[in-house]
């Protein structure tokens, strides 16, 4: 298909609908609101369904009820709003549902503010809601990227059958960059070819979708069970890029999203200076790329591992983590809206690596 | 000829269907289910009229109700 | 034309800045380019002011916030007050004269004044003072060829003939100006 | 007794053979069987999906042999939402408590309600939180003892009961809407009647369908079941009067 | 005062009133109902608050709402619950608003169950909720220590001006054991005395209690202002404690809650068959004790740190994090509301050591 | 002009000076100011917390002086529910939009009302979502366009607008609610009673109070702020009727 | 005689007063204030009657109203 | 006495099992032992059975689960054939012989059988089966003083004599019983 110029936010809309997902429920919060504003009069032209929900709380679980039928549903919302889903969250894990929640994060905690930032790193990779559950969480760093992503998130929700979460900065729902569609969208699903979808107790056992076992044997089975997809996850989907990987890099950054283009910028000038740093970019957040990490972040020639985020340190405690003692870890952010530049950045490798600048 | 059939595993012993039947030919009995409790039965089958207002009463639906010929219809259910 | 050129739009709502910047950004990706479009978003946004900024690239673009652009055209005062002093040395900044009656006051800087608001009156439609100065910045960069502008903007407008006749009429005065400031 | 008797009264097939969990009396057991009767006598069963709420009757579905989702506490009509959206061809019905819906649940179910979301709720107001040990509910009757109003509901400090069916029928989308009980054998056959019509109104894309049913809780009201449906037509029904309260063929908005 | 026999759920209720916090917002949750049940009548007695709210998500804003006034407030709950609690936390926290939460955890993801378990560590530690912020996060192992960690609680809420977390399983809130209370309990806040408190702009300027801020360097400067906050509490607030730590120790055993008391009870039992096993339980989980942590677990004798828990393995990524690589890590879990016994700990004891029973 | 002339209208003690970020035209000015004229007159301001909304009115803590509170979208009723428990002699009041009161906020508002809490809400019904860019509310009138409604609110797929006032008048429990306009100034005039009055009723420990306030957004509307007050005339009043729904010194419950 | 200050740096400039006044002696000005509004004034000093319409409809409080002897009390505010 | 003892009361809800475990337990804490009662909670609860386990130590507390206590006191045969497999070897077993008709089967273990239900009868009140039950259990362990659980008893019943009466023979006749059986 021939390349667009579109809003981040758009191109997620409409990524959902070439994934065979013009399912939407949504409430209405800044910076992500045009996506609902996009897909509002964009789904009846593809008999999709979109409904203004009353809340975040019930955008959740409208979702809920959705996903069981077998269709491909999502969501989109901004940091405050997906607090309220963490509830929901966990039982869709806990049901085995598939689902894409897309979170374009903002400055928090609280209200906080309307701009970029990347404070939803915990609550997104840790679980924020209860239980014993993971979501597999991406990180796309462009447009085109985020519309890749959203095909690849229905995909992996179908495949391992749990909640996915994109996680974007206002960044990624507000700018323009050209971007492509695949030239055939994918049909919807058809329910009844789904083995674990509710179409009717017609010719079959009834099928029920829950998360209760009062048993508790049954449900230490059932969180076994999600381990060990948690484990398959980890073994098999893993992603990342490198960037300026190179034998000479003194420094690894890691950073993800948007932050880590900010990076890239950084470490092209810093490269003109003479000064080698290499970018570790984990597409995936769970499952973290850790060996990946663990191999680039431990090799002979670096001296530190640089997590830049857009937060007051989150990623580096999984960075520290993953990293065992290898070596220096060091932390660079800003934080409630306040975007790096790169020249910041460039200034903390100056400082780590004691060159005058 | 209509009558009623109690599932006495279903019965929790609640008593409502007692209470219930217009002709009061329902009583508990002294002995217990599988579960413990003391159970409903039919005292005297002969006078059963087929109501229905046992089984509808039921909250256990542990009451089946048959006839052969003849019934009372009381109301359309 | 350097590898990667950044430009910010500036001015007030209502000026015709996002659109400056979204026009420049497709007819730079349908000439096959890398380019980046990001909006100022927020709470700012409420006071009436509106930018934007632009990054053109031959290659894949990193960071999409620029701090120090390459570039500047700015509309309005509290516009050239904010990114006067933020343009990187060497860089460029169009002026709207119209209504900005100072300068940057730098000295490694080009800088132009280009009265926009009057010639977008001149040519019949006020509305068209941000295709003039779009005209004006590509001719002075070369960052897009003209002839692909036009034709995005013959694209965009196909339907409504007058105003496409009036956007020509920007285009080439803007053109013109450059041409004679430049010379 | 020649030829064979005829079943005029058996367990309904849209119900499974499972013994409820439910305590002795408690009528939780035949509001289950008028649902699954108005199903089978619909021709339903076959395309229906449940959504069970979180309290006594969170294990319904192991009582009916028809699909079923479970909610969180109080979302049951979000997700009948969900569903009924992308499967209009399909019934969806919620079956929740007090507790669940008239407290946790109330926007969600105003907000399903306003929309006209065209699913059906089955209502279940045993005026308590019967699944967590007998707290008070927004349905709690005035001075009704509780385990957290001891010396009875204060309406000084905790408001009189909410009155849903009444509510939810001030608002101008079309819904029926309609308050039962099943204290006595020809409430519940009026019952099954309302079940039945809310069920074929979304059949026939109507509108938003919800019947209201009074019920008992014998375990936290502390008396026997006999003694349990006389309080609700003593105690409750006053309060909350029986009656259809919206209609789209009564021609009321 | 005397020594009485009580139940951890009701003696966690009137340690708030010990603690001048007779102020409690609630929502019923099977297991820990009985709070409620114990101070629907308590709190009358001394003139205190009982709300039953609508919901957990209305509990958490009444608190926010009640706390704002300087008095001290708290509620109960249980996982699902808390999860509801989400959003709010992140805003109190953002306010810099005292709180105090306590979690009788249940088996989770979802509905889950209602046996005990310890599966919100993540959700508890990492922050649920969006953006930059921490809670302080306490894990009693018994009835007496939960009533002194309330009265801890508050006074750190309140030195911190930040939520307080207390976690407990099921069992430590059903379980009675003889339990002190202060003599003199202690007296409720006085407003006017509390200098952020709203008390009505007499006299003063107004004062607002806020998490939004619309300038971005003024929103990150609150979130620094946090994260100054939370190192100062990880300096100065981490607790824990250690059991049979000897010089001879193969294995140290990092486990919180009534799970350490099972630990306790498995350690006892080795030491009789010869194997010197010494346990770390971590007593404030957030600021966890992490130098204490990786001064035992790194000592020479020990072969490998074992994290024992009523989860699917959480607390597990802060030993390894904290460990630096120095030793091996082994996780051994139940979940799901199963309580793991003495015997099945010695067990994975004995298998680390290669021991034949 | 020899003795010094007598102000008879400025600006109330209880405002600040600050100028507001509201849109020229936005009567969201108006009803602050009929607020602070309030806890004014009544002496109320040094004992007063004010509860803000997220919403247009997210900043409203900057134009009084008045000690305030900022709620999470929709919450406001549960803040002040918690302020008031605590603290009965201060006088408390929620400041909340159509999106904030009427959607996500719900189950908080038609709680608060039916537990009769003690503390006064203004509810600000512009229609619309205003802070986030003119998407659609509960409020929103049947064919009206928004960012989420470019045909027109299509009422067959999200409902008619909810009467809020009409609805929560229904509760039992004692309640002061009336609905207001601010489009001409003799309703400004009406308005200023009808707020005055809650707030009465608050210091004397009367009742929960809620005044619905008919406003205007020009700018999501597109309109102008002229236009927009005849918007709110022709277009909202018809189905939003003015007067009193419930009051407690009517001796109706 | 009464009268009317507009604070100029409070207005808008959204016209309502000068909609409302019921003396029509309000006008838009043709400059703009800081905030680059075009902001209400009176025309005709003289003819104000002092009773608070404009005030009372002014959405930003632009609008003090004082007098000196006499008024008409139109209403009571 | 061992340094702890534990005990596990089963049976079904209304015979006294979770009163008999917590007059247990206070009398244990009023000796200065350590003492934690733990109920079963959960869903078998609905069931109608109901059980308690009480750890008294003479020093602080492990785990508060025990999986295969020193004892239990069985009420009913769900209770017994649940907990009759769980005790430790060479523990201790008392059964209500008025309502089980079998025993453990366990020849690793002591076992009594005890009728508290007749005797309860006997003294003239059905529901102090429990009381009995407890004082025969204490008799046989001397985990805590006889003279220590009547006070206890004294205390909590101070005010209802009649009962006070019954609960003192209920005391008496359990630890008779008890006597005899041991000997
Ligand atoms: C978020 C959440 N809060 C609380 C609970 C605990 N809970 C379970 S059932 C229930 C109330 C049940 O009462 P009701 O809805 O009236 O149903 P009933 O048991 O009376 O039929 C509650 C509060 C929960 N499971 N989840
Ligand atoms: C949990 C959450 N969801 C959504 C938002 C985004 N949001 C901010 S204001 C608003 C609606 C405002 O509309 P209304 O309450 O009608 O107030 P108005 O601006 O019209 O005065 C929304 C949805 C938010 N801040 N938090
Ligand atoms: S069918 Fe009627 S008469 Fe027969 S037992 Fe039942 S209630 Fe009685
Ligand atoms: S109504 Fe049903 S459950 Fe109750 S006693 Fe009769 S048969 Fe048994
Ligand atoms: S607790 Fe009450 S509502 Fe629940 S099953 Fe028992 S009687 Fe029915
Ligand atoms: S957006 Fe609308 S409601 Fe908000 S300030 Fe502007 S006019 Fe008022
Ligand atoms: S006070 Fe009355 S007459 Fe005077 S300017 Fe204002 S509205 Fe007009
Ligand atoms: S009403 Fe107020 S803001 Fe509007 S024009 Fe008049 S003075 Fe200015
Ligand atoms: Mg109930
Ligand atoms: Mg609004």
């Amino acid at each position: 298909m021939a390349k667009r110029l579109m809003k981040g936010n758009e191109a997620i809309g409409e990524a959902a609908i070439a994934a065979g997902a013009p399912n939407y429920f949504a409430y209405p919060i800044t910076p992500q609101s045009e996506v609902a504003e996009y897909l509002c009069w964009r789904l009846p032209e593809v008999d999709g369904v979109f409904v203004q929900a009353e809340s975040e709380v019930a955008v959740g679980n409208m979702l809920f009820g959705a996903s069981a039928s077998g269709k491909r549903v999502f969501t989109t919302s901004s940091s405050p709003g997906i607090s309220l889903m963490q509830e929901t969250i966990s039982y869709m894990a806990g049901a085995h549902l598939p689902v894409v929640f897309v979170n374009i994060m903002r400055g928090g905690p609280g209200l906080g503010g309307i701009l970029p930032a990347q404070s939803d790193y915990f609550q997104a990779t840790k679980g924020g809601g209860h239980g014993d559950y993971r979501i597999i969480v991406l990180a796309p760093s462009s447009v085109q990227e985020a519309v890749d992503m959203m095909l690849w998130a229905f995909d992996l929700a179908e495949k391992y059958l749990t909640p996915v979460m994109l996680i974007g900065d206002g960044m990624i729902g507000q700018m323009m960059e050209s971007v492509e569609f695949p030239d055939k969208y994918r049909e919807e699903n058809n329910p009844d070819e789904i083995e674990w979808a509710l179409t009717g107790a017609k010719g079959r056992k009834a099928r029920i979708c829950k998360s209760l076992f009062l048993n508790p044997e049954q449900l230490e089975e059932n969180s076994f069970l999600l381990a060990e997809k948690y484990k398959k996850i980890k073994k098999a989907e893993r992603r990342c890029e490198l960037y300026n990987v190179k034998d000479d890099n003194k420094i690894i950054i890691t950073s993800y999203g948007t932050m880590a283009r900010i990076c890239q910028t950084a470490i092209d000038e810093l490269e003109g200076e003479g000064v080698s740093v290499g970018l570790f970019r984990p597409i995936t957040l769970f499952p973290y790329p850790e060996e990946e990490l663990y191999a680039e972040g431990s090799k002979k020639n670096i001296k530190c591992v640089l997590s830049v985020e857009m937060s007051t340190g989150q990623m580096v405690e999984d960075v520290e983590r993953i990293m065992k003692g290898k070596k220096k870890i060091d932390f660079f952010g800003r934080t409630g809206g306040v975007v790096p530049s790169p020249d910041e950045v460039k200034d903390k490798v100056r400082k780590i690596l004691r060159i005058k600048k | 000829m209509p009558g009623v059939r109690i599932d006495k595993n279903y019965c929790k012993g609640c008593e409502l269907c007692v209470h219930a039947c217009p002709m009061h030919i329902l009583e508990m009995s002294k002995d217990i289910n599988l579960k413990g409790y003391y159970y409903a039965k039919l005292k005297e089958p002969t006078k059963c009229i087929g109501c229905q207002i046992c089984a509808i009463t039921c909250p256990d639906v542990a009451i089946d109700v048959h006839t052969h010929g003849s019934q009372f219809i009381l109301f359309e259910y | 034309m350097a590898q990667q050129n950044e430009v910010v739009f500036a001015g007030f709502g209502g000026q015709g800045i996002m659109t400056a910047g979204q026009l420049l950004a497709y007819t730079a990706m349908e000439e096959g380019k890398h380019v980046c479009w990001i909006p100022s978003y927020g709470p700012e946004m409420r006071g009436g002011t509106a930018n934007c900024t632009v990054v053109v690239s031959d290659k894949r673009i990193g960071s999409p916030i620029i701090n120090h652009p390459y570039s500047a055209c700015v509309f309005n005062r509290p516009s050239l007050e904010k990114f006067g002093g933020l343009i990187k040395k060497d860089g460029l900044l169009l002026i709207n004269s119209s209504l900005i009656d100072v300068s940057s006051e730098r000295d490694d800087l080009t800088e132009y004044l280009i009265p926009v608001n009057d010639i977008a009156v001149k040519v019949g439609n006020p509305k068209v003072a941000n295709i003039i100065m779009l005209a004006a910045y590509i001719e002075m960069t070369g960052i897009i060829k003209f002839k692909s502008l036009k034709n995005m903007l013959t694209k965009k407008l196909g339907k409504k003939k007058d105003l496409l006749e009036i956007n020509y009429s920007a285009l080439e005065e803007g053109r013109k100006l450059a041409k004679k400031l430049v010379k | 007794m020649t030829s064979s008797p005829t079943l005029i009264f058996k367990r309904p097939d849209a119900m499974s053979e499972n013994v409820t969990h439910y305590c002795p009396g408690c009528t939780h057991g035949v509001i289950h069987r008028l649902v699954a009767e108005s199903l089978d006598e619909l021709g339903l069963r076959d395309r229906a999906v449940g959504v069970a709420p979180v309290g006594c009757s969170v294990l319904i579905y192991n009582y009916f042999n028809v699909d079923f989702l479970e909610a969180p506490h109080g979302r049951a009509p979000a997700l009948a939402t969900g569903f009924k959206r992308v499967r209009p061809d399909m019934i969806v019905f919620t079956y929740q408590g007090d507790g669940d819906l008239a407290s946790i649940g109330m926007g969600e179910i105003v907000h399903a309600a306003n929309r006209g979301e065209k699913f059906t709720t089955i209502f279940v107001n045993n005026a308590i939180y019967g699944m967590t040990g007998g707290q008070m509910a927004p349905t709690t009757m005035p001075n009704q003892r509780t385990t957290t109003s001891p010396a009875g509901r204060d309406v000084n400090k905790a408001g009189f009961p909410i009155r849903m069916s009444e509510m939810l029928s001030t608002l101008k989308t079309p819904s029926y809407i309609a308050r039962v009980g099943v204290f006595t054998p020809m409430h519940i056959i009026n019952a099954k009647k309302a079940i039945k019509k809310a069920f074929r109104l979304q059949m026939e894309g109507k509108c938003f369908s919800m019947v209201e049913v009074l019920s008992t809780c014998p375990t936290n009201w502390g008396i026997n079941p006999i003694e349990s449906t006389k309080w609700v037509k003593t105690d409750m029904e006053p309060y909350f009067p029986l009656g259809v309260f919206s209609d789209p063929e009564r021609g009321d908005d």
